[in-house]
């Protein structure tokens, strides 16, 4: 959105500016200065981008909660961290209203083809939030029960936490709605351009003479 | 804890019903177990419950890896009255792991019989449902028995990465 | 004659002309929809489901049904008396209440005939 | 993301029977009357969690109720048999996940069993604070949902801003707002902060009132009562057989408390009342959680004017870390610490069985160990896995709304359920 918003340089201007609005509402502007008025404040934008800014102000959570992550999310929609401020209260029951899945909990993986089948009948612009360390990397329980929501799902914001408090959910829900206007905000990589720096092997050489603390590194956890 | 005296009025009163159904007790801090058959627990429960333990609190399945018969069940059980915990405990082999249900006479240890039978492997005779409750019904495998791997996925440290080649897209 | 109805007919044009608007935007506005498989199930908290569009259910859903629909029409007719019923006299109130009260009749018949209590 | 096509890939027999759900292949026939087997499935508004009721309807009237649990199954009792013991608190504490300070007190009481190691007075009566605490907010987010369900919104409002105080204390106290791991084997991790005491003062000061206000706002509300008074009732007898404890049990008539039954944690210093109904059906279970709050404030109140003073963990070093400063001037205090936080404490060869009251009923928990530093086998007696065996008997023969009303009434956390 092209919206170029003139710093005040110094008080006086901000002064006149105030000034001018209010001939404005009093309708005491003729029509030059009202047309010029008037220029300043009009958006350009694209179509596109002005559905991406709606899209993002508006998202229909799906009442979707799975473990003790359900709670903390409960208490963003609560009333002291009140998710109404940005627009997003509106908790929706049916997948077809929805468009915003927080994955609030730990999957496991007798409900994993259930939310799978829950995302796919969501309607076409949808997000997903994996809420918690347990849906995002299998957090506290790393065994045969869990499975991380990036296995079976696409997912869009990752929020840290074991609960994650309620400002971090409301936070990972402003990424996304950055992330759904267009300029998202950049990882540290991006924002000092520094790709390509990451150390790894590109294979390891046969003769890895890593130590393996972790025995045979098999999918069996070994440290039993 | 039942101290010493009521102790062997129960073991007695045990042994009285089904002569050679007591095993031994296994005595920890705070808890008495008494081991009886398998196949005698349905009576000895009875027995209990007339010695006043009449609230079945917990059936729970144990491994006890190393030794032999590996798996085990265990009975807690509460008498309100006395305000008093003692337990009853069998052991049972993987070989052949059935033992009766106690559901029919207990109805409070149907959901909890359907976990030892979904973790263990028990098969517990004459349960009225005996299916999986916890896992996926078409789950290969008892998930808490010692020799079942722990499953997930290995930490990435240096030397496993290429395991799993650019992780950090 | 067409003239006395051209508001009407104006009226319900433009409200057509709205509605399929509305009803195809979405065409050209949204995102093009991802065909996947799952997409079309009737959604049944998660599961599979196999109800079927022609699956029957009980009379009692049919009878509360049109019950609500039989009294709720009747308040349509109160709308027009409502809006001019100073330039329509006292006589219009009278026949207002009459109409309520011959309601109240079928209503207290069709409570005493146990449709509304739930079998 | 490759999603093959369900026809193509050959479906197991579990398989087919979740693609069709009704379990019978033809639909049932009662008498004239077609049955509907429905799924108010894992992903439900009204199931409070990953619950799976698969009901057999007659119209609106439940032929048959029939619960499915595991879609929460962690493996936590597995992921607990991997860790050392005090390592295992918090994997533990995740399984109930509305009441933590009471799994936290469960299994550590009965690893303290098995230890036999003595608790300092003062670590019990700030035990005791933190479990209390700890049920009031467990009953405040039952009385917000199951009001939810019933569509009382404000009540939920209510109780969440409630709740949010309750969680600043946590914090306060402990560092974090739930799954705090303030109780250590052998008693508290550290001392509370100066303050707090005012604080909790503060919240058994307004929390009375408070509490008569939810009861005010529904107690008076006919649609509550009407929807809640006389329905789904289940007798003592019943409760008693399928093994229901906890505020179900209170509210059907029988007074068994283990606070008052057989106190643990110094629970015999306060003196507080049990809530019992009379009828045992919805509108007492609410009321019996409603009047438990008010007792809970009592004796919080008692343990603060009374807290004595004196260590928060036991002395023995082979148990609890030694304090910071220690290490600096004592090696036996070093070995001490290096000992516990490498390889942990080694507890005695022998099993525990260990019962405390929580919120939703007995909290016992089984701890064997095989004298390694690891668990042998940490079992949970989870009150709502028994309780909802009584589910499918309260609501046989009711209406849907008035099942979904009782299923929220027992308050299952599937967390505690699936474990």
């Amino acid at each position: 959105m092209e919206v170029i918003r003139q710093k005040a340089t110094d008080s006086e201007e901000f002064r006149s500016k105030q000034l001018r609005a209010r001939d404005m509402l009093r309708g005491d502007l003729d029509d030059k200065d009202l047309d010029e008025f008037v220029q300043e404040r009009v958006l350009t934008t694209t179509l596109e981008k002005a559905s991406d800014w709606a899209r993002g102000n508006s998202f229909f959570p799906l009442t979707f909660g799975l473990a003790c992550c359900a709670i903390e999310m409960m208490t963003v929609a609560a009333s002291r961290l009140d998710i109404a401020r940005f627009g997003y209260e509106a908790f929706r029951a049916s997948p077809r209203q929805a468009d915003l899945l927080v994955l609030s909990g730990r999957i496991s993986i007798k409900m994993a083809p259930v939310i799978r089948r829950i995302y796919d009948q969501m309607l076409e612009p949808k997000y997903v939030i994996a809420m918690g360390a347990c849906s995002s990397s299998m957090g506290v329980f790393n065994n045969y029960a869990i499975v991380p929501a990036d296995k079976f799902m696409p997912v869009d914001v990752h929020v840290p936490g074991c609960p994650p408090r309620p400002e971090a959910l409301m936070h990972g829900i402003l990424e996304l709605r950055s992330m759904v206007h267009g300029d998202p905000t950049l990882g540290w990589r991006e924002r000092y351009e520094a790709e390509g720096t990451e150390e790894i092997y590109p294979l390891a050489p046969a003769d890895a003479t890593g130590v393996n603390v972790f025995g045979a590194g098999g999918t069996e956890g070994t440290n039993a | 804890m039942p101290d010493a005296a009521t102790l062997e009025r129960l073991v007695g009163a045990l042994k009285a019903s089904d002569s050679e159904s007591v095993i031994d007790t296994v005595e920890s801090p705070g808890r008495v177990a008494i081991e009886v058959k398998p196949d005698s627990i349905v009576g000895s429960l009875e027995v209990m419950r007339k010695a006043g333990y009449e609230f079945l609190a917990s059936v729970h399945g144990v491994d006890y890896y190393p030794n032999e018969p590996r798996l085990g069940v265990d009975y807690e059980l509460l008498s309100r009255e006395a305000c008093d915990r003692v337990a009853l405990t069998l052991r049972v082999s993987t070989e052949d792991p059935h033992l009766p249900s106690v559901t029919p006479a207990w109805p409070c240890a149907n959901n909890q019989e359907r976990e030892a039978y979904d973790m263990f492997g028990l098969i517990f005779d004459g349960h009225p449902d005996l299916r999986r409750i916890l896992m996926p019904e078409d789950y290969e495998g008892h998930p808490q028995r010692r020799d079942f791997p722990i499953g997930g996925e290995p930490v990435l440290f240096t030397h496993n990465e290429h395991n799993v080649p650019r992780w950090f897209e | 004659m067409l003239s006395t109805y051209a508001p009407a007919l104006i009226f319900i044009a433009i409200g057509a002309t709205i509605g399929i608007v509305f009803g195809l935007l979405n065409k050209f506005l949204g995102p093009p929809p991802r065909a996947n498989s799952h997409k079309a199930d009737p959604y049944e908290s998660g599961m599979p489901s196999e109800i079927k569009q022609g699956f029957r259910f009980g009379i009692s859903f049919y009878m509360i049904a049109i019950l609500f629909l039989l009294f709720d029409i009747e308040v349509l007719f109160l709308y027009p008396i409502a809006v001019e019923l100073r330039a329509f006299g006292t006589f219009a109130l009278l026949e207002t209440i009459t109409f309520i009260v011959l309601l109240f009749v079928g209503f207290g018949y069709v409570w005493r005939r146990g449709a509304l209590t739930w079998k | 993301m490759s999603t093959v096509d369900p026809a193509a890939r050959e479906l197991s027999a579990y398989r087919k029977m979740e693609e069709s759900v009704t379990i019978s292949e033809t639909t049932e026939f009662e008498g004239d009357r077609e049955l509907l087997t429905l799924n108010l499935g894992p992903h439900h508004p009204a199931t409070h969690g990953v619950l799976r009721l698969l009901v057999t309807l007659d119209g609106e009237v439940i032929r048959r109720l029939q619960p499915i649990f595991g879609y929460l199954h962690t493996g936590i009792e597995k992921t607990a048999e991997q860790k050392s013991y005090w390592k295992a608190i918090p994997v533990v504490e995740r399984m109930d996940y509305v009441s933590y300070y009471f799994n936290a007190m469960a299994y550590c009481g009965a690893v303290e069993a098995l230890l036999e190691v003595e608790i300092p007075k003062r670590a019990q009566y700030l035990r005791v604070i933190h479990l209390e605490l700890n049920r009031i907010m467990s009953h405040l987010v039952f009385l917000g949902t199951s009001a939810l369900d019933l569509g009382a919104i404000s009540v939920w409002w209510y109780c969440f801003r409630e709740r949010e105080t309750l969680l600043d204390l946590f914090e306060m106290s402990s560092g974090q707002r739930m799954h705090t791991r303030y109780f250590q084997i052998g008693g508290v991790i550290e001392d509370i902060p100066e303050g707090w005491i005012e604080q909790v003062r503060k919240f058994c000061a307004i929390m009375p009132e408070r509490a008569d206000t939810y009861g005010d706002l529904l107690n008076k509300n006919e649609i509550f009562l009407q929807r809640q008074r006389d329905v789904c009732p289940l007798p003592a007898e019943k409760l008693r057989e399928l093994g229901v404890t906890g505020p179900l049990l209170r509210a059907a008539g029988d007074p068994w408390d283990l606070r008052k039954a057989m106190p643990y944690s110094s629970y015999e210093d306060f003196d507080f009342k049990i809530p019992v109904g009379t009828k045992g059906d919805n509108y007492d279970r609410f009321q019996v959680r409603l009047a438990e709050v008010k007792e809970s404030i009592k004796i919080i109140v008692q343990a603060l004017d009374n807290l004595p003073d004196g260590p928060t963990i036991t002395e023995d070093r082979k148990i609890a870390l030694p304090p910071r400063h220690e290490l600096a001037t004592s090696m036996e205090a070093l070995i001490h610490h290096f000992k516990l936080v490498t390889e942990g404490m080694r507890v005695p060869a022998g099993e525990a069985y260990y019962a405390i009251e929580g919120a939703r009923g007995e909290l016992g928990c089984f701890v064997r160990s095989d004298g390694s530093s690891k668990p042998a086998r940490v079992h949970m007696r989870d009150p709502s896995l028994v309780n909802m065996q009584a589910a499918p008997a309260a609501t046989e023969g009711w209406l849907i709304a008035d099942m979904l009303a009782t299923v929220a009434m027992f308050d299952p956390i599937i967390g505690g359920v699936d474990r």
